[in-house]
């Protein structure tokens, strides 16, 4: 019964099928609510020098600027800076943590007592369920200054200086917070690729004599293409795109936009700026840059992981 | 309920998997689908029971076309390999299940389910989960449930082939006779030709999605079509070999590179007048085992069946198989010469897979 | 999948049969080990030091991270370098534990020795020199009394003079000890303002460092001795550490920023305030435990005007709103994506999967027109639109719809299609088989999807903190946020306590639900590998 | 059946209207940033104390709804904003008066000018903060609190230094006269480190992030933000000698080069105890938090009253000290139903009595040259001694393009005090300046 390889559109015509159609219908206005429309609209705006000063709901009452924003985009002193920020945050957050860490992270709780594995994955996920307000209450408290610094404390208990965590290595810090949060997706996926490798495979490897990191090197790693790519591109676009941390953490600061992510500048220039008067038409092109850089990369991603194969014919028909 | 399939074809985008195919079942009657994996007899029987939609031709279960008829409305009962039980249900949910649907009152759902449990013999079972049965235990309350609601057609999808080989036997005859008591039409989809054989009242060979023959079992047996259907059907599987009949002093001898044997049947005469090259199938009953035949082969292999011993024998390059009875005490290596029965000798086209003897 | 498949069937003969190392072969081992992770680790602090840090230096982004890590990787080299040799040697102990043990110390003391020439050919220059305010003082109950003064020395050309007790540096109260080694570590030229009385008179001086010659430049045996036993210390844990130590070891470090965090957040709710992990009382010593950072709960003092429990009551609603409508219309939409046939379902596939991914959060601005729009809707407009709980968990659940439509069609890919034949045989329409049938079947999923929709709509912040207004949709997280204002004056510890407080619910599905939440991602995953 | 219900809706119907001309049921809502335990709390809990007063004087039965919290401002303007525009706003709305500029442009809020001349309480307030009030010829806000911002020095550290109590004292009043210019100060806190009175980098502390308190060093050099007829500019000259000041601040070892980016409770903990920095540049208000946060063991208020004093910014290039002053306002939403009874509360919690209630609690400036002679308000010294301040103080302007030319400031800071070139930092802040405000702005 080979008769779900191929996926191509069948000839014969198909009714509509209107129970699927209910079915998927509150999720398809949501999507077009939430989605499609704003889309639309945040391109719309971008063309806009909407603001604080002349702000209106009204779509129609906006003045139509064309690609202004965009001009001044490219020409901010400010958004090369942000780029190259937002390229290294997420490459090095990405490699050190999001997949690295997380691959290192579920090999190692793969090759220790089960329960206790379990136990320490279980740990690892809780930074992602902990609400971002408290977890980085604990980072703020964690590199502050002395004498409320916790890593203050502990390098004065262990007799080294004063060390400026928050301002002199704030990146680390930036890095740390979202890659401890990062991991456990890539760990999840990592480990339940790990344990469905075939006992056999891994039996038969261990009677070859060969040690942990040879299994890990030749039988191990090979197996996990799939799932590494799959992390590495959903986590790219992950961290290309989320903000809360950075926002709450350091909100772009503390020099000039030390770590201001691309993101985060969409956010502040509409939705939050210090001395009223919000840019929403300039925000708007920031995010629309995210905006089509997000779809480029989906689409890519699309075809890495041959779609065509995720499309698997349904195995009843529509009567 | 008469069924009649007309042209019936089914394709998955490029790829057919039902082809043209016709065929029509009497009311009562007991048909099985026989044909290996991939053939597209389940196809069809998905098709018959509305799950999947015929790209081409008809279904008519009675007089009605049912092709876009869907399941709930057919009034058919399946019995699927993997027994599809709920495992969230209980044995009495799973059985009642289809006449809850149905709006059958509680009442009548109780005696309803506890008729159906009595006859399969899992009455006490009522209040277990499907976990908790044994697989024979789990294939009565498959059953239970496809007849619960009376159906016009019973399908069945390779029901036994989960189970160990003695509950298959039990439940072989026990699915027959419980079909044959209800009079029920029945489409029964296998791949294990003893079943077909002995289960069904006509079988439908399947190969490539095509309909190779459809026949009652004796026809099928004694008279294939093909040599797909030669090959199919029987057990040990019937022994092929290229040969090119030819007159040798009045008398026809079949001949090919590992020997040259004396024939004489009709069936002989019949396929010589077709033509020289043929394939000529011998099914190993009919060889007889003597010390003055005209074949002397060696003895490669002895797989005692234990009613028999099965025996590849090999003449040059040739190998065929034979039967003995253990007392013969037949031993790998030990000469025996082989008898043919030339009047159940079978012969094919080489080119075209078809008997020479039977349209 | 050519590794994994030609291991099982290269014929090897196993290791045991394998004659037992000689001394040559473990040192050989131990040194090859020793040098590959030294190797590994050199290569890592060259490739964040001298390639990757200057590369975003010079794109103006950071320097501190590449310096963070070099020298984190040279911290570690020493210890790991130890521990590689002990590692090395284990196999030497089916032989002989003494022998093994001697070859490890052995190494490690070669290595410690490296170590050291290495150390003090690098710092060879300033070892010889010291910063010094040349006077010698005894320490006493009053102070520290000044002895005596060098002649021409840096406390003289300051004014100092014998008999004068010392008290304070700067304003700091100060011993000789912590005197002593604050002008040892500072650099010559420092100025240090000393507080002294003079024949009961107080008075300030300031005395300024010089750099003094060290007598002896040779060997301190102290610190040699203290490397030499930490070293071969660490070497014999490599040798005779419990097989399998390691990744405990590895796993539990990498926690300790967690660990830490935790133990800060379990300390501040019932301290006054904290330095580092230290309660500390109005006085700055250690101590002060109270429980009135608890008082928004009525616990330890008198709750505040507004109550906590009108936020957690807006947290709950979301969460559940949340969880109830994601539940249903993921799994909904992802049952009909995975089990049914419709024309553009392609399309919806494809549609999923690039949402899933996609920037919502940039869409922040345009979403907000969006909501003001559904609040003019007759009737139901006040409950979904701008300010209202209803519009915050509608956002919400419409961000994360499409993972849970993928993760939900992951799981029902994963369902016996004949299960749901039967049932529709058995009569069942599409709708029946779906909610009877088949939704049972993926409970474990649902329950993952169900926890994570709640957990995320309980911490919510961002969303919660743009579309509400004041107090009305206002959660437990923008609460919290709104205790930590850029203006002055945050009680930081009370800040906690309902940091805390929010946390408890979540702690309590963690505690019995994580292997649900462990769980998550396995549907989807399976779905597309 | 159906004459049942229309009784029943005639007696309801005639029952409300009894109601309504009884007394007319009056809702104000009213939004105010206010950290409650830092004693900002009346900022909107006034309203409440003369609710019943507001009550009696239009005869109306009026409902308080009260909200306040200390989020942080952005995301409090962006809120407003939003729900402006979603009809939602509250009625009073308590905000910097920069916001003025871009809230009035957008026709969020309403002029006030025809409602102030109702009312004669707001004769009393101090004129000079009615030029921070005004945009576009009207007046928009009603001024809450002021306050200085001045310069605040430990007088210890300065004992220590050598200077005599006359000395110390008559500070505040040398930086006034011009005679101690803010040259003299950076002397001082270089002096203070060099003998090791501070450690390095303790002289002088300025403010840790983005905010209005850089605006002296670009005002005090000569510096213009708008001209007298609404045209923003950036001065070229005013702000190179204004990044050259900040940057020296590192370079002469007196301020440390992580200054930007600590956290404002470090740096409150190092200053109030007065043994360990020198100068800092802050605001009143903080007195009240330090009071009771950080010296309350060494015994607060008493405490900071002898040994920190607080003086103007000392004179730049100018030649003439300033202060700086940030104005809270009241504003009335467009979208409010009853301006005038929101006007009548303004009016009534614009008195000496009502107002003493916050300034004093959270030392803030009084707005009202009455206030100055009541007794509470005297009694401060902090406040009394700091309120000459208010005469030297100077504004941001009423723009919406403040924003736009104040981030660009800010960026040159930044760059200045990371040891950018003090000319590039301009070139930075100018470029910036004239990418996003385009022929807005006048550089010169």
């Amino acid at each position: 019964m080979n008769m779900n390889t191929s996926a191509r559109a069948r000839t014969a015509p198909t009714r509509p099928n209107l129970t699927a159609y209910a079915f998927l219908a509150p999720v398809a206005i949501l999507v077009v609510l939430f989605f499609i429309i704003p889309a639309l609209l945040v391109i719309y705006i971008s063309m806009t020098d909407l603001a604080t000063a002349n702000f209106t709901s009204d779509v129609g009452q906006m003045t139509f600027i064309g690609l202004k924003n965009y001009e001044t985009l490219f020409s901010d002193p400010y958004a090369r800076k942000i780029f190259f920020n937002t390229v290294f945050y997420v490459l090095v957050t990405l490699s050190l943590f999001n997949v690295g860490g997380a691959l290192v992270v579920a090999l190692l709780t793969a090759h220790i007592n089960r329960r206790a594995g379990f136990f320490f994955r279980a740990l690892w996920l809780l930074p992602r369920l902990m609400t971002s307000t408290v977890y980085i209450l604990m980072w703020e408290r964690m590199v502050a200054d002395p004498p409320y610094g916790i890593l203050n404390q502990l390098f004065g208990v262990a007799g080294y200086g004063t060390v400026a965590f928050n301002t002199n290595h704030i990146w680390t810090f930036v890095i740390l917070v979202n890659g401890i949060i990062g991991i456990s997706f890539g760990m999840i996926i990592f480990t339940s690729a790990i344990e469905s490798i075939s006992k056999d495979i891994m039996n038969a490897s261990l009677v070859d004599g060969s040690t942990a990191m040879q299994r890990i090197r030749y039988v191990i790693l090979p197996l996990m293409r799939w799932p590494l790519l799959f992390v590495l591109s959903y986590q790219t676009l992950s961290l290309l795109t989320s903000y809360e941390e950075i926002l709450l953490f350091t909100n772009g600061g503390p020099g000039v936009y030390q770590t201001e992510v691309w993101a985060l500048t969409a956010f502040h220039r509409a939705l939050s700026n210090y001395f009223g008067n919000a840019q929403w038409g300039y925000g708007s092109a920031f995010a629309v840059v995210l905006v089509i850089v997000g779809i480029v990369l989906a689409i890519l991603y699309l075809r890495i992981f041959r779609f065509r194969e995720l499309v698997s014919e349904p195995k009843i028909e529509n009567l | 309920m008469q069924v009649d399939i007309q042209n019936l074809t089914k394709k998955f985008g490029d790829v057919t998997a039902v082809a043209d195919v016709s065929l029509d079942i009497r009311d009562g009657e007991f048909v099985a689908f026989l044909g290996p994996s991939g053939c597209g007899k389940t196809t069809t029987l998905l098709m018959l029971a509305g799950i999947y939609k015929p790209t081409d031709g008809t279904i008519t279960f009675g007089e009605r076309i049912v092709n876009l008829v869907p399941p709930r409305e057919r009034n058919i009962g399946m019995v699927f390999q993997s027994y599809a039980l709920y495992p969230h249900m209980t044995v009495f949910g799973n059985i009642a299940y289809p006449l809850k649907l149905k709006n059958v009152s509680r009442a009548d759902q109780q005696e309803r389910v506890k008729r159906v449990a009595d006859v399969m013999g899992i009455g006490e079972l009522l209040d277990r989960k499907p976990a908790q049965l044994s697989g024979g235990q789990q294939q009565r309350v498959a059953l239970g449930r496809a007849l619960v609601k009376e159906p016009d057609i019973l399908l069945f999808d390779e029901p036994l082939s989960n189970l160990d080989a003695r509950l298959r036997l039990t439940m072989r005859a026990e699915i027959k006779a419980l079909q044959k008591r209800l009079g029920i039409t029945s489409v029964y989809v296998t791949h294990d030709q003893v079943e077909a054989l002995t289960m069904a009242d006509r079988i439908a060979v399947m190969n490539k999605g095509r309909l190779e023959a459809y026949a009652t079992p004796e026809d099928l047996y004694d008279h294939p079509r093909t040599t797909f259907i030669a090959n199919f059907v029987g057990n040990p599987p019937i022994n092929m070999v290229d040969v090119e009949l030819a007159q040798e002093n009045g008398q026809v001898v079949a001949r090919c590179a590992a020997f040259t044997v004396p024939l004489d049947s009709e069936r002989v005469r019949k396929a010589v007048a077709h033509g020289r090259k043929l394939t000529m199938g011998i099914r190993a009953e009919d060889i007889t085992l003597g010390d003055d035949a005209a074949l002397t082969g060696e003895v490669y292999a002895v797989e005692p069946l234990g009613r028999e011993d099965m025996l590849d024998v090999r003449i040059g390059a040739e190998s065929f198989f034979a039967l003995a009875t253990p007392q013969q005490r037949m031993r790998a290596g030990d000469r025996i010469g082989l008898h043919i029965d030339a009047e159940r000798l079978q012969f094919f086209d080489p080119a075209t897979g078809k008997s020479v003897l039977w349209e | 999948m050519s590794h994994a498949q030609r291991a099982p069937q290269s014929p090897q003969t196993p290791q045991m049969a394998e004659p037992l190392s000689t001394v040559a072969d473990t040192v050989i081992r131990a040194v090859r080990g020793a040098l590959i992770t030294a190797a590994v680790l050199i290569v890592l602090a060259l490739f964040f030091g001298r390639l990757f840090g200057p590369l975003w230096k010079s794109l103006n982004v950071d320097e501190s991270f590449s310096q963070t890590l070099a020298g984190l990787a040279s911290l570690l080299l020493p210890l790991a370098v130890y521990l590689a040799l002990g590692m090395g040697a284990r196999a030497h102990r089916k032989r002989s534990t003494t022998q093994a043990a001697v070859i490890t110390i052995a190494l490690a003391t070669v290595a410690v020795a490296i170590f050291y020439i290495l150390n003090t050919s690098q710092g060879a220059g300033a070892a010889a020199e010291q910063s010094s305010l040349q006077f010698a003082a005894t320490q006493t109950a009053d102070g520290i009394v000044v002895d005596a003064i060098e002649p021409g020395g840096a406390a003289e050309l300051a004014g100092l003079l014998p008999g004068d007790v010392i008290t304070a540096l700067r304003r700091d109260p100060i011993t000789l000890a912590q005197l002593e080694s604050a002008v040892a570590e500072s650099e010559p030229d420092t100025p240090f303002r000393l507080r002294l009385l003079r024949a009961g008179e107080e008075m300030q001086l300031t005395v300024r460092t010089v750099a003094v010659a060290v007598e002896s430049a040779g060997l301190k045996l102290g610190p040699i001795a203290a490397a030499w036993i930490g070293g071969a210390a660490v070497a014999l844990i490599g040798l005779f550490g419990p097989p399998g130590w390691a990744p405990y070891i590895l796993l539990t470090v990498s926690l300790s920023p967690l660990i830490l965090g935790f133990a800060w957040l379990a300390v501040a709710t019932v301290s006054y305030r904290t330095q580092g992990l230290l309660p500390i009382d109005a006085q700055g010593n250690v101590g002060g435990l109270t429980l009135e950072n608890w008082s928004f709960l009525g616990i330890g003092g008198e709750a505040p005007a507004t109550p906590i429990w009108s936020y957690a009551a807006n947290s709950l609603f979301i969460a559940m709103l949340m969880t109830g409508v994601t539940l249903v219309l993921s799994s909904m939409a992802g049952y009909a994506l995975s089990r049914m046939e419709f024309s553009g379902r392609r399309f919806f596939l494809s549609l999923t999967l690039i949402l899933h991914s996609f920037p919502a959060v940039t869409l922040l601005i345009p979403v907000y027109l969006v909501l003001l729009n559904l609040g003019k809707i007759p009737l139901i407009g006040p409950h979904i639109g701008f300010n209202s709980i209803g519009g915050i968990a509608l956002v919400m659940i419409a961000f994360g719809l499409p993972f849970g439509v993928w993760l939900m069609k992951g799981f029902f890919d994963n369902i016996s299609w004949d299960m749901e034949r039967s049932a529709l045989i058995d009569g069942a329409s599409r709708w029946r088989t779906f909610w009877e049938i088949i939704l049972p079947q993926i409970r474990p999923g649902l329950l993952a999807l169900g926890i994570f929709s709640f957990i995320g709509g309980w911490n919510a912040y961002l969303i919660p903190a743009i579309f509400s207004i004041g107090t009305k949709a206002a959660n437990l997280p923008v609460y919290i946020r709104t205790l930590t204002g850029d203006t002055n004056a945050v009680n930081w510890n009370q800040v906690v306590a309902v940091g805390v407080f929010q946390m408890i619910p979540i702690l309590v599905i963690f505690v019995f639900a994580q292997e649900y939440l462990l769980n998550i991602y396995s549907g989807g995953s399976k779905g597309s590998s | 059946m159906v004459k049942v219900f229309r009784l029943l809706l005639v007696v309801g119907l005639m029952l409300s209207g009894i109601a309504t001309a009884a007394q007319e049921e009056v809702t104000i809502t009213a939004r105010c940033q206010a950290n409650i335990a830092g004693g900002e709390g009346w900022r909107c809990d006034n309203f409440a104390a003369v609710e019943e007063q507001v009550e009696q004087e239009l005869g109306i039965n009026l409902t308080l709804n009260i909200i306040q919290d200390s989020k942080g401002w952005a995301d409090y303007k962006t809120e407003f904003v939003l729900a402006a525009e979603a009809g939602e706003a509250p009625d009073i709305i308590l905000s910097g008066h920069e916001d003025i500029g871009a809230w009035a442009a957008a026709g969020l809020i309403i002029p006030l000018d025809d409602l102030i001349a109702q009312h004669e309480e707001f004769a009393d307030v101090v004129p000079n903060l009615w030029v921070s009030q005004t945009y576009d010829g009207k007046i928009w806000g009603i001024p809450q609190d002021a306050e200085a911002r001045p310069i605040f020095y430990s007088k210890l550290l300065l004992s220590d230094l050598g200077w005599s109590d006359e000395e110390i004292a008559s500070l505040p009043e040398r930086v006034r006269t011009g005679e101690f210019t803010f040259e003299d100060m950076l002397a001082t806190a270089e002096q203070a480190v060099a003998e090791g009175v501070v450690e390095p980098g303790k002289g002088y502390y300025h403010r840790w992030g983005n905010g209005f308190d850089w605006l002296p060093y670009y005002l005090g050099n000569g510096g213009e933000i708008m001209t007298e007829d609404g045209q923003l500019v950036f001065d070229r000259d005013a702000a190179l000698a204004a990044y050259e000041l900040i940057g020296s601040f590192v370079k002469r070892g007196v301020t440390p080069e992580t200054m930007i980016g600590t956290e404002s409770s470090a740096i409150y903990a190092e200053f109030a105890p007065a043994e360990n920095v020198l100068f800092y540049q802050g605001g009143t208000w903080q007195w009240a938090d330090w009071a009771r946060n950080y010296v309350a063991d060494l015994g607060g208020n008493d405490f900071l009253l002898e040994n920190v004093g607080l003086m103007l910014f000392p004179a730049m290039n100018d030649g003439v000290p300033l202060s700086l002053t940030h104005p809270l306002s009241y504003m009335i939403s467009s979208g409010s139903e009853h301006p005038d009874v929101a006007m009548a509360l303004l009016a009534a919690v614009t008195t000496p009595e009502a107002n003493n209630r916050h300034a004093i609690d959270s030392f803030h400036l009084g707005i009202l040259t009455t206030q100055v002679e009541s007794e509470a308000y005297a009694a401060n010294p902090v406040l009394s001694g700091a309120h000459y301040m208010l005469d030297y103080t100077r504004f941001a302007p009423n723009t919406p393009f403040y924003s736009a030319w104040s981030n660009a400031y800010w960026a040159g800071i930044q760059a200045a005090h990371t040891g950018t070139p003090a000319e590039e930092a301009v070139e930075l802040a100018v470029t910036q300046l004239q990418n996003e405000l385009g022929d807005q702005i006048v550089i010169r």
